[in-house]
């Protein structure tokens, strides 16, 4: 190592228009830090970002004179980021420039505020001193990356993710777990609003994906392991046997003659044979052996075949991809709807699923001479109960949001084929909401389809007829309604899909309370809390199609970042120092990116690509040996002990609060614009998250004099990092407890959600806490 | 005489297996019990070097001295800084003393 | 968690660890000599063998109020030298005092570049607090030694007990131990082996032994029981001056560190009368500057001449020096200040009443230890000692045991060399293996002893018939004789103790090593018939000083026959001077 | 009328219900076997309590045909105790002395004393004990000879074969 070289601190301070030196006393600054050694040069000027200023600034560098800079005063974000562009071309590393702005905390212009301002100046450039010493050079890593990317779940969000990622011209691979694509879109009879055949945009999406030699799809294939880190991930896929060589299949259908075994159909989809195609929604077109429909020892279809394509003993592949970020579609399963008992789903053949409904209507069975269930040659009366199982705490609490609208849209398609069908709409309110409402006219316009603002209790069978009797009260005639119908369609909730569940178990993935992957931020959807890993589609949450496909698009943009030939990372970021760490595995337990694994010695190593640099590592180390890139707690400390050395005004309370940067410290930055002025003796500081705050900072502003420690962070629930704020507010309830039992009182911390307005709540904040020190009396240590 | 587990506090260091008292006893005496909670095995063997006290990283643990050389109760808790030490000493008849001072010095990088 | 008792020695895993310098004990000393080897040859293999965690192992657990030796501008190695051959009656090994004082300072500086916060006076020099002490704030002082051993590059075996060395045809080529946690037997092959386990604590009951919760209320740190020094008297290693029990004036009751600090804040020891016990009985040895051994025992007379209590008188400290020494007490042993506060002791109103210790065998303070040449070899080639293990030199403390640990590295280096290793030795290993685990495989019915029995009636013995505080340090021939006995009773004995958990597994070798250092310890307390240092070695049947017998006891005890023979070596003076005078 | 929750919530709130999570879907009415028997429905009551109409949900006699079947509280989707609240409106009503409370009190005991003792309960003893608290009547006496025709009045009480166990409660409780 080389010997540490000498601290030159440049203190460089802006006096546009002179207001910083009309505010306070510059001189009287620069006095009193004359004397300190590591001040090479404290220098005034009206600009810095001038041509004479950044000049004087590059000769101070290249001079030598300076290894630290150190500029006083309003900065904005661009200038901020000239000055360290400026010092990089000059040979200083950028993250040795700090800043320092005093108007943020309080200092303004006032007739007899000068001297208190000087005093509280001076305690500023102190704490800001003390931060400059100890800051380190800092350079970005590089880390791997590859050009590829890999899509969990076929459907309408999986195959968007794979043709938007194809089309910008990365290698994207597409695992489904079953034979064909489409997923649940390509169960649909029609879309809505426009009624067109899902099929059609479905082909259109495979098509594309076939034709794309960057696209490759992997049917019956599953996820089995997922290891590195963002960018460089490496994918293991299992995938089943088809026991069909893709390459020699012709699809000519000899084997289908030979094939003794026939397969019941499910849901109305008539007979099929053990072998057979795999329908349109294909990349190829070879066919596929449902090996546990064939009857045992039988193996008739292999010779049968003029081009030798079946191979029965076809074992599962393995293959191993390299992929930069992974998109989670594994979209969403039916709510099973014969858990409600009452509506008698599964012991009532009359009555089905809207999912099963779309099947009859593809399947035209409503049409005249297709012969429904039409009894006594009447017209076909049909029953759509909305919300089965939805909205209901002993089912779904939740509002799936498109069933109505899927309603009207098969009450349309039915009438299509069955113009004098009777249809009745149960409901409890009809969310067609946007353009479904040009949708709910529609239906409105058509003759006998009523709207029954009710919910039916119980459906029973009428003996003799097998039609099926509801008995509501209409509840906005108060009468009560009895009907008969020839078919009754349950309009049920979407739930998260069994492979979403699945697939959040293998990754790690966390759900919030409804089962659907939790993205926990409004403004980040597409977020999973673990960097790399995307989520699209109805895996997240119940929506529509295109809701579905338009959040698929979000996902691959967000992904772009990571894949390529190598990853940013700029800093800061956790650095651990090994020596003095003894493996207890706390940051391990509390960091909410699971970022971090253990390497064969069993120390814990940061994934930097994982890492959203937060700090909470930091934050949860008993033996403070994380330190975030020049947020360190020893930095914050040193801050701390500079300002309790040089308290504005004897005799009152010295108070610091450490607030987030996300939320917290806006509300300071704002009570200072507005001009509503903060205690004399009341300073804050920012570190990146309230998590980041470890215990051993607070007990050394504590033991060193401060007299009261505000720790500010967000609302429980707002927390830019899942739960920084239920962190430390864990830890210094743990430190407070010791507090008490050293005889000094737990107030002394205090814990307060801020939010990013809270200007005027900050300031009252503030005074009310600093009278509370009032009356608990001075830190005993400082006594 | 055995360092005192609050089991309210001890939180078994988050179920790792060795919690960093039992990983830093010089004399092989703090472990987790059934409860999962720390405890020491042989309260005559105590030396009261403190590490387990120093070392808890939610306080739960306090040092008593036997009751042989010493009346009931006094009370000394170290406070952890980043480079210092704060200790507050409370006696018999509960005057509160407070010490503090740097154990951590400048160092040179390794 | 600790892992289950093994069922039978099958199940017992054996780890085999290949090295180049296997340190065993991962202390003050230990951890230099890991730091000073991986500097002077970075690819070197070392491997230290740590009984508890490197992090608060050993004597600086609760950290260190000082640096008691450091060579300041006024003095030189040859002054120190001097000086401590007059604190132990002149008999000291000065080719080994002098080359560890030349290394002295460099130690301590590097202590204090590493980050130990050192006291400076007002123009920057180390604040010194005597002749040779300099004031530290050493609450760290372990961590920080142990996370620079890390940083070196040492592999550190945590929670693994030394139990024997490994020796093939006359040399020592490792050493075996158990894991306490991990229930492994361990069998370390090393080219060059260190012994820097520390001193012996527990040979002799505590004078506050009980049956409550204080029995280990010792000075010293009661883990450190002496396994170097077993296990080299095990391996036919010559010991020396194991007479020169170290006896030390310490807080009664608490036995906490009380001497050096009143030295520093000019406390005299007074008795009931508020007599200065040292100026007045004592001005013709040199009041209070004289020899370790007359301060240690001083008060005992007081006791035994109806003058009791003895204290130091720290009622004339001031309100801020009180508060200084408390906080050097916080910075060594933080329970002494806890000890005050549970009597509600003011030390400015009442003074510290004082009583002696129980006597240690530690070569750190006396020149206890193995006989080692000047590169710290002992007479089993390719077996080193530093520390309080190291003989020879008495009043190294922290700042001589880190020395020595640089020179046991150095001399370490030099011989391994040359040094290959044999093939190893299985029967050595498995035997070794047999005996480590069989207090442990005794089964659930076995009638026997438990390790805590046999040891109070090892310690209970050791004071009243070997010198013990119980009787003031007092012993005669027959009561040697006697205790000699039962010492060969008790190690016949051991067959019988069995261990319910690996932690009394550990117990179990914790007594067995201690009873072959106390039998090499009566031999050689029987050897010296005369009073040299009253105190540390008080024969009531030969209590002049006996001209014929100013040389070294030496001993060794025969690996086949087990038997203990005592001789003598002669002193050579290199310091000119009086040997008695500082 | 601002909605005065208070009195609305007094009525119901001992019973554990809150009108105002009800969101009228109706469930309870279409499940309810006498809903439709006295042109007020459960669905309709929740309404008026969440107005407060507390005088229109008392005098309603819907609550009087409520045979407390459970449909309604099973099936409500936010999970409200239908027939708690119809019990609680009985109660306010007889508070109110719209009910002659008697009728309950004299019900309650032959209905009890017959439970208890016989633990069996004899609908022609229930019968004669209310025809003499509330006095005779032509039109429930020719009603009684039809359904007694029709054998839907069983005239003698079945025997109960007590255990040993139940006999030493009995023996326990002081019978």
């Amino acid at each position: 190592m080389p010997p540490k070289e000498p601290l030159r601190i440049g203190v460089y301070l802006r006096d546009r228009g002179g207001t910083l030196s009309r505010w306070c006393d510059l001189d009287v600054a620069a006095r009193t830090f004359a004397k300190s050694k590591q001040i090479a040069q404290w220098e005034v000027r009206e600009d810095w970002l001038n041509p004479e200023g950044q000049a004087a600034i590059q000769d101070a560098i290249q001079s030598g004179r300076v290894n630290r800079l150190l500029f006083v005063g309003r900065f904005t974000a661009s200038e901020d980021e000239d000055i360290r562009g400026l010092a990089a071309s000059a040979g200083l590393n950028p993250h040795l420039v700090d800043f320092c702005v005093p108007e943020e905390q309080g200092i303004r212009g006032g007739d007899d505020a000068r001297d208190l301002n000087t005093k509280r100046v001076i305690a500023l450039f102190a704490m800001a001193l003390a931060r400059a010493r100890l800051l380190q050079p800092l350079e970005p890593v590089e880390l791997p990356a590859v050009d590829a990317a890999l899509v969990v779940g076929g459907g309408m969000a999986g195959l968007n993710a794979a043709m938007v990622l194809a089309q910008t011209g990365k290698q994207v691979y597409l695992v489904e777990k079953s034979a064909t694509l489409g997923g649940r879109v390509a169960q649909l009879h029609r879309y809505y609003p426009r009624m067109c055949d899902p099929r059609c945009g479905l082909e259109f999406l495979v098509r594309r994906l076939r034709d794309s030699a960057r696209a490759e799809v992997l049917t019956l294939a599953t996820l089995e392991e997922l290891r590195g880190s963002p960018g460089d991930y490496h994918a293991v896929v299992v995938q089943r046997p088809r026991f069909v060589s893709e390459a020699r299949c012709t699809a000519c259908g000899e084997c289908l003659r030979i094939c003794p075994a026939t397969v019941p159909s499910s849901n109305g989809e008539g007979e099929r044979k053990a072998i057979h195609p795999t329908g349109s929604l294909s990349v190829g077109q070879a066919f596929i052996v449902e090996r546990e429909h064939c009857p045992p020892g039988c193996r008739l279809c292999e010779p049968a075949c003029p081009y030798a394509a079946i191979n029965l003993d076809q074992t599962p592949a393995h293959h191993s991809l390299k992929v930069g970020a992974l998109i989670v579609a594994t979209g969403w399963d039916p709510y099973p709807l014969d858990q409600v008992e009452e509506y008698g789903y599964g012991r009532l053949p009359g009555v089905v699923s809207n999912l099963e409904m779309e099947k009859l209507l593809a399947l035209r069975r409503f049409a005249r001479g297709n012969g429904h269930g039409r009894t006594g040659g009447g017209p076909l009366s049909v029953g759509f109960i909305q919300c089965a199982g939805s909205r209901d705490q002993r089912h779904l609490s939740y509002c799936s949001g498109v069933c109505c609208s899927v309603t009207l849209k098969q009450i349309l398609a039915l009438k299509e084929q069955a113009p004098d069908a009777r249809c009745v709409v149960f409901y409890m309110d009809i969310r067609a909401s946007g353009t479904d409402e040009l949708l709910y006219q529609r239906v409105q316009n058509l003759t006998d389809v009523i709207f029954v603002k009710s919910n039916p209790a119980t459906i029973r069978p009428e003996d003799g007829t097998g039609r099926l009797r509801v008995r509501v009260e209409d509840t906005l005639s108060g009468k009560e309604v009895a009907l008969d119908f020839d078919l009754l369609v349950l309009a049920g909730g979407l739930i998260p899909s069994a492979g979403t569940l699945e697939v959040s178990d293998r990754l790690g993935l966390p759900r919030e309370e409804l089962g659907f992957l939790e993205s926990h931020l409004q403004c980040q959807p597409w977020e999973s809390q673990r960097t790399g890993i995307y989520t699209c589609g109805t895996c997240r949450g119940p929506m529509n199609v295109s809701q579905s496909v338009e959040s698929a698009n979000s996902a691959v943009i967000q992904s772009l970042r990571l894949l390529g030939s190598t990853v940013q990372v700029q800093p800061p970021y956790p650095v651990l120092d090994r020596t003095k760490c003894d493996k207890c595995k706390r940051c391990t337990e509390e960091c909410p990116f699971a970022a971090y694994a253990f390497d064969e010695q069993g120390f814990p190593v940061p994934d930097l690509a994982k890492c959203r640099q937060c700090g909470i590592c930091q934050g949860s180390c008993p033996m403070v040996v994380l330190s975030l890139g020049n947020h360190t707690a020893r930095q914050l400390s040193a801050q701390v002990e500079a300002l309790s050395e040089r308290a504005p005004v004897k005799g009152q309370p010295l108070m610091v609060a450490l607030l987030c940067e996300n939320d917290a410290a806006h509300a300071a930055v704002g009570a200072a614009r507005l001009g509503l002025d903060p205690p004399p003796n009341a300073f804050f500081l920012t570190v990146p998250c309230a998590g980041a705050i470890n215990n051993a900072t607070i007990a050394d502003a504590l033991s060193c004099g401060i007299d009261g420690v505000l720790v500010g962070g967000c609302r429980d629930g707002q927390c830019h990092y899942v739960r920084g704020n239920e962190l430390v507010r864990k830890r210094s309830s743990d430190l407070a407890e010791k507090l008490r039992k050293m005889r000094m009182d737990e107030a002394r911390i205090r814990f307060e959600a801020i939010e990013v307005n809270d200007a005027r709540r900050y300031r009252d904040l503030l005074h009310e806490y600093v009278a509370e020190l009032t009356r608990l009396g001075p830190n005993p240590f400082r006594v | 005489m055995p360092p005192r587990v609050d089991k309210k506090l001890c939180d078994s260091c988050k179920a790792q297996q060795e919690p960093l008292c039992e990983q830093i006893c010089p004399g092989d005496l703090m472990t987790l019990g059934q409860d999962g909670k720390a405890y020491c095995r042989s309260a005559r063997d105590c030396w009261d070097c403190m590490s387990c006290t120093k070392a808890c990283p939610v306080g739960a643990i306090e040092t008593r001295v036997p009751y042989q050389i010493g009346y009931h109760v006094a009370k000394l808790i170290p406070l952890m800084g980043t480079d210092t030490i704060t200790w507050t000493c409370i006696d018999l008849q509960g005057n509160v003393e407070r010490f503090r001072y740097r154990n951590r010095g400048e160092a040179e990088a390794f | 968690m600790a892992a289950k008792l093994p069922q039978s020695l099958a199940d017992v895993p054996t780890e085999l660890v290949e090295t180049d310098l296997l340190i065993i004990g991962g202390g003050n000393a230990g951890c230099f000599v890991a730091i000073e080897a991986k500097e002077k040859q970075p690819d070197l293999w070392v491997t230290i063998m740590e009984k508890a965690h490197i992090k608060r192992s050993g004597a600086t657990a609760a950290g260190m109020d000082a640096i008691n030796t450091y060579i300041s501008k006024s003095e030189s190695p040859e002054s120190l030298v001097r000086w401590s051959r007059s604190q132990v009656g002149g008999l000291i090994r000065e080719d080994l005092a002098l080359s560890n004082a030349r290394v002295l300072n460099q130690a301590v500086e590097s202590l204090d570049a590493w980050g130990l916060p050192i006291l400076r006076d007002e123009n920057g020099e180390y604040k010194r607090r005597g002749r040779w002490d300099i004031s530290i704030h050493g609450e760290q002082l372990k961590p920080i030694m142990a996370e620079r051993a890390q940083a070196a590059g040492a592999q550190v075996f945590n929670r693994v007990v030394a139990t024997n060395l490994l020796i093939q045809d006359g040399r020592c080529v490792g050493a075996m131990g158990f894991g306490v946690r991990d229930s492994k037997f361990y069998v370390f092959r090393a080219k060059a082996t260190v012994v820097s386990t520390g001193g012996a604590c527990g040979l002799y009951r505590s004078p506050t032994n009980d049956a409550t919760s204080s029995h280990h209320q010792t000075w010293m740190n009661p883990f450190n029981v002496g396994s170097g020094y077993a296990i080299g008297i095990r391996a036919g290693a010559e010991m020396t001056s194991l007479e020169q029990r170290w006896v030390a004036a310490r807080t009664k009751d608490f036995c906490g560190p009380v001497d050096t600090v009143s030295v520093a804040y000019g406390c005299p020891i007074i008795n009931c009368k508020g007599e200065e016990i040292m100026s007045a009985r004592y001005a013709h040895l040199g009041g209070d500057k004289a020899p370790r051994y007359l301060r240690a025992n001083a008060p005992m007379e007081e006791w035994l001449a109806g003058r009791a209590p003895t204290y130091i008188d720290t009622t004339k400290l001031s309100d801020e020096n009180a508060k200084a020494m408390k906080t050097d007490l916080l910075n060594e042993r933080p329970s002494f200040v806890l000890f005050l506060a549970a009597r509600g002791q003011n030390i400015t109103e009442e003074p510290v009443e004082i009583y002696g210790s129980d006597p240690y065998i530690v070569g750190g303070h006396t020149g206890s230890g193995f006989w080692v040449d000047l590169d710290r070899m002992s007479l089993v080639p390719g077996l080193f000692a530093a520390g309080e293990a190291a003989g020879g030199t008495p009043n190294k403390f922290v700042g001589g045991c880190a020395a020595e640990g640089m020179l046991a590295a150095r001399g370490a280096i030099k011989y391994l060399e040359a040094a290959n290793l044999p093939a190893l030795d299985k029967v050595q290993v498995e035997a070794e293996k047999a005996r480590v685990f069989a207090p442990a495989l005794r089964g659930a019915e076995f009638d026997g002893v438990t390790p805590l029995e046999m040891e109070e009636r090892m310690q209970r013995l050791m004071d009243e018939y070997a010198g013990g505080i119980a009787q003031f340090y007092r012993m005669n021939e027959e009561r040697l004789d006697y205790a000699l006995k039962h010492i060969g009773i008790l190690k016949d004995q051991v067959q019988y103790m069995y261990a319910r958990d690996l932690h009394e597994l550990m117990q179990a070798h914790e007594v067995i090593d201690r009873l072959d250092v106390a039998e090499v310890l009566i031999h050689h307390l029987k050897f010296r018939k005369e009073t040299r240092w009253t105190g540390w070695q008080t024969r009531m049947d030969y209590p002049e000083v006996d001209p014929k017998l100013d040389c070294f006891v030496e001993s060794r005890r025969d690996r086949e026959t087990g038997e203990v023979r005592v001789f003598t070596r002669p002193y050579e003076q290199i310091v000119p001077g009086d040997r008695m005078k500082p | 009328m601002a909605v005065e929750a208070s009195d609305a919530l007094a009525l119901v709130v001992d019973v554990g219900v809150n009108p105002f999570v009800c969101v009228q879907c109706g469930r309870c009415s279409s499940g309810c076997p006498t809903a439709f028997e006295t042109g007020h429905t459960p669905r309709l009551l929740m309404r008026y309590l969440q107005w407060g109409w507390i005088d229109e949900a008392v005098q309603s006699p819907f609550p009087w045909y409520c045979v407390s079947c459970q449909a309604c509280t099973t099936r409500c989707p936010r999970g409200l105790d239908i027939s708690g609240a119809m019990f609680a409106l009985r109660r306010a009503a007889m508070a109110r002395g719209l009910m002659r409370s008697d009728l309950a009190g004299h019900f309650c005991g032959a209905y009890m004393d017959q439970a208890r003792d016989h633990h069996r309960v004899s609908e022609l003893v229930l019968g004669i004990r209310m025809v003499w608290a509330t006095g005779f009547r032509w039109d429930d006496f020719l009603l009684f000879i039809r359904l007694l025709l029709k054998g839907r009045i069983a005239t003698t009480r079945p025997r109960v074969i007590r255990s040993a166990a139940a006999k030493d409660r009995d023996g326990q409780r002081g019978g």
